[in-house]
């Protein structure tokens, strides 16, 4: 039987991945972001699952205008590191698992969830910094990322955006879908995108220190009430760009707990400002083995 | 439409919804495009010419040839389109987001290396935070 | 405050649109067919809505195998006739209704049903079909169809397809959505597809006109109960296609007495074996005024 | 994959799911591109030759070449999709659907203007009805 045994969180800023394409992070301003990953790494290499879902958002890349999924989901075999405009990041292409994935949309659209199922798409940098943090930086043409990722793109660009209550919801239903699946795999799963920031108009740069903080202790002990933070909530103390912390309890809703497991461990904990616009958050927890 | 949008009064803040999304239909779409290299070279060229190609208003291209980022977003523009056209002139992220503060870049980088915005007087229009009307442009330049 | 003052009901076969478009509806094969919506089109002249929120499936047609959203709702100001292979069907283009649509979208997905939002896509017989039966066949190019149409695609294609519940709670939704909208519109709301059919395999041709009379009088009396059929009953009683049926209930759950209103009145009913391969359903409800 | 999938006892019936929908990918995908009047002339002039422009394998391609549809839908096609092929034949669904059950078109019209077919023996694989495996193919010819 497949199970998921720990969830990743980080921000996944495009600036992050351009630090680690040019090999600027011992440069000061990098130097205690990336430090801040060491233990990941290790922790990863140690833990490295067969799987990683992988929830992020498209950030106007693989879809435009024409056609804005609110959940998509990744059943194809590969996908390409897009080119955001600043040509494409120099990792390796990302392999899917099409087996699992399609097993999971199967059993979340039983379970009412209204995905929209996708086998060709390009992944940008929500996807692949959070690959790059945890996992390195492989050879983009004869290396490779160390295990199969199914892609899970959220809408967080076009509002109305799903609720933190429909994500935390979602994740129940995946944390199903992955121990309904035969096959004995490590599933982990990753939530990405916030912390608090704000890319547009006069309120650019905005960071809430404590905001965030309490986000991460209550994403650990209480997630549950923390879904049910109002939309506006976090535009209001984690800037316009902080809604996408709702990825990030998809995520949490697919661990053990929520369905009467025991408490995850925190593995790691870290909060540093600034990248770039950005207040960058990271918890591993891990469920109990 | 009375819809729930308790989004509406937050200063400095555009919130991309459907509203904004179908007035700038065109020009995210002519964003979209600078995602090819070859579109990118083409724009670079003749900027104008590029426009004109893209059934947007005048004063959306106004706004992409003043890079002029607030108006783009006034008009329907959404960062993350906008950002190809940063990336088609080489700027990042952080240089785009403090040309819409009135701050120099270096004004702008080191409130984010202090820390960043505060909210605090940002949460609500009416406050009297620095990201209010009444205390735009920001920096001092 | 606009309103949803009625519901129709009808198949939607592509044989159908050929006899139209070949000017072959008094055949001896096709007069029984196309007099079942003589009423119709004299019903619809006489209670022309502003807008149809028109619920098909697309066939193949605006979406291949790369993307295929559950359910999708097209928010663009038009929307072209498809070559479905045969070239276009010689009819008007679709004139969208945007504004209702987006509000529409917002709406449902804060009542967490996960659309995914359509600015660009041609439509297939499964929505032009039904606007010729009901409309009749306005002149390709100076001739336009008499309102505009919200175009509502639900995947009826791969496995797994909404639920016919999770369809019958989606209607209610929709029927809230456009309830909230201020501008005095009057909307119908239309289901199509059906009824018994099955055009694969050594079963094609399959028609089971108890079944599908049994849907109708239950989809008039007790659509609630009706809504919790499962997927296969559906393929077992009405063939591998009379799963599109689902999105009848869609139609359905929109109607006032869902949500404590008067029971509908039934306009017209409608029944006849064969057109094609396809039994033809035909209800229109009437909201009390 | 321990799923529910309560439509696997239904005779001469194949429920596109994600599986199928992998098998046929390519085979599917192929038939939408007839969906372009130029592709469709393309592949009508050379069929062969245009097959070999799609990674589909060669079972499919001859099924494709022999429009052979029960052996297209066992590889993983769908009707709707198949449905392109069709259409570029200049054949009705109709036809389509009769071919795959044996009989011959006038047999399949007259079974469908009779009333279709019955659902009776046809629910369960191994009831006796005539869609079952036991009494294909159909037809008298
Ligand atoms: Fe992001
Ligand atoms: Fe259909």
């Amino acid at each position: 039987m497949a199970r998921i045994t720990a969830s990743v969180y980080t921000s996944h800023v495009p600036a992050i991945g351009a630090a680690l394409d040019l090999g600027r992070t011992t440069e000061p301003y990098w130097q205690p972001l990336f430090a801040g990953y060491d233990f990941s790494k290790r922790w990863f290499a140690e833990n490295r699952p067969d799987v990683v879902f992988l929830v992020y958002n498209d950030h106007a890349t693989a879809f435009s205008l024409d056609l804005i999924p609110t959940f998509a989901i990744g059943t194809g075999e590969r996908f390409q590191p897009a080119d955001e405009g600043w040509g494409p990041r120099p990792v390796p292409t990302v392999i899917g698992h099409p087996d699992l994935a399609s097993h999971i949309a199967h059993s979340v659209i039983q379970d009412d969830f209204d995905l929209t199922i996708v086998n060709k798409m390009d992944v940008d940098h929500g996807l692949t910094v959070p690959l790059s943090l945890m996992c390195g930086q492989p050879d983009p043409v004869r290396g490779a990322w160390p295990c199969t990722v199914i892609p899970f793109a959220v809408n967080v660009v076009q509002y109305p955006v799903p609720s933190g209550r429909r994500c935390f919801m979602l994740g129940q239903a995946i944390r199903r879908a992955v121990e309904s699946y035969g096959p004995d795999l490590n599933v982990q799963i990753w939530g990405t995108g916030g912390m608090s920031h704000q890319l547009q108009g006069p309120r650019a740069g905005l960071i809430n220190r404590e905001w965030d903080n309490r986000f991460l202790d209550r994403l650990i002990t209480d997630p549950d009430a923390l879904s049910r933070t109002p939309h506006d909530d976090y535009v209001r103390e984690a800037g316009s760009e902080g809604i996408e912390l709702v990825m990030w309890l998809i995520a949490r809703g697919a661990m053990a707990d929520i369905n009467g497991g025991a408490a995850p461990k925190v593995a790691h904990r870290f909060y540093h400002v600034p990248a770039s616009n950005t207040a960058v958050g990271h918890l591993i927890l891990e469920n109990s083995k | 439409m009375p819809l729930d949008k308790p989004y509406q009064d937050i200063p400095g803040t555009t919130i991309f919804d459907a509203e904004q999304s179908r007035k700038g239909y065109w020009l995210n779409q002519f964003c979209m495009s600078l995602m090819k290299a070859d579109n990118r070279a083409r724009f670079k060229a003749d900027e104008r010419a590029y426009l004109d190609e893209w059934p947007m208003t005048d004063a959306q291209k106004a706004a992409v040839l003043a890079r002029d980022l607030n108006e783009c977003i006034r008009l329907g523009g959404n960062i993350y389109f906008l950002a190809k056209i940063g990336a088609t002139d080489g700027r990042s992220f952080q240089q785009m987001a403090g040309s819409m503060t009135g701050m120099t870049e270096a004004e702008y980088r080191d409130m984010m290396i202090a820390g960043g915005r505060s909210v605090e007087g940002n949460r609500r229009i009416g406050e009297d935070g620095d990201a209010q009307a009444h205390r735009q442009p920001q920096g001092k330049k």
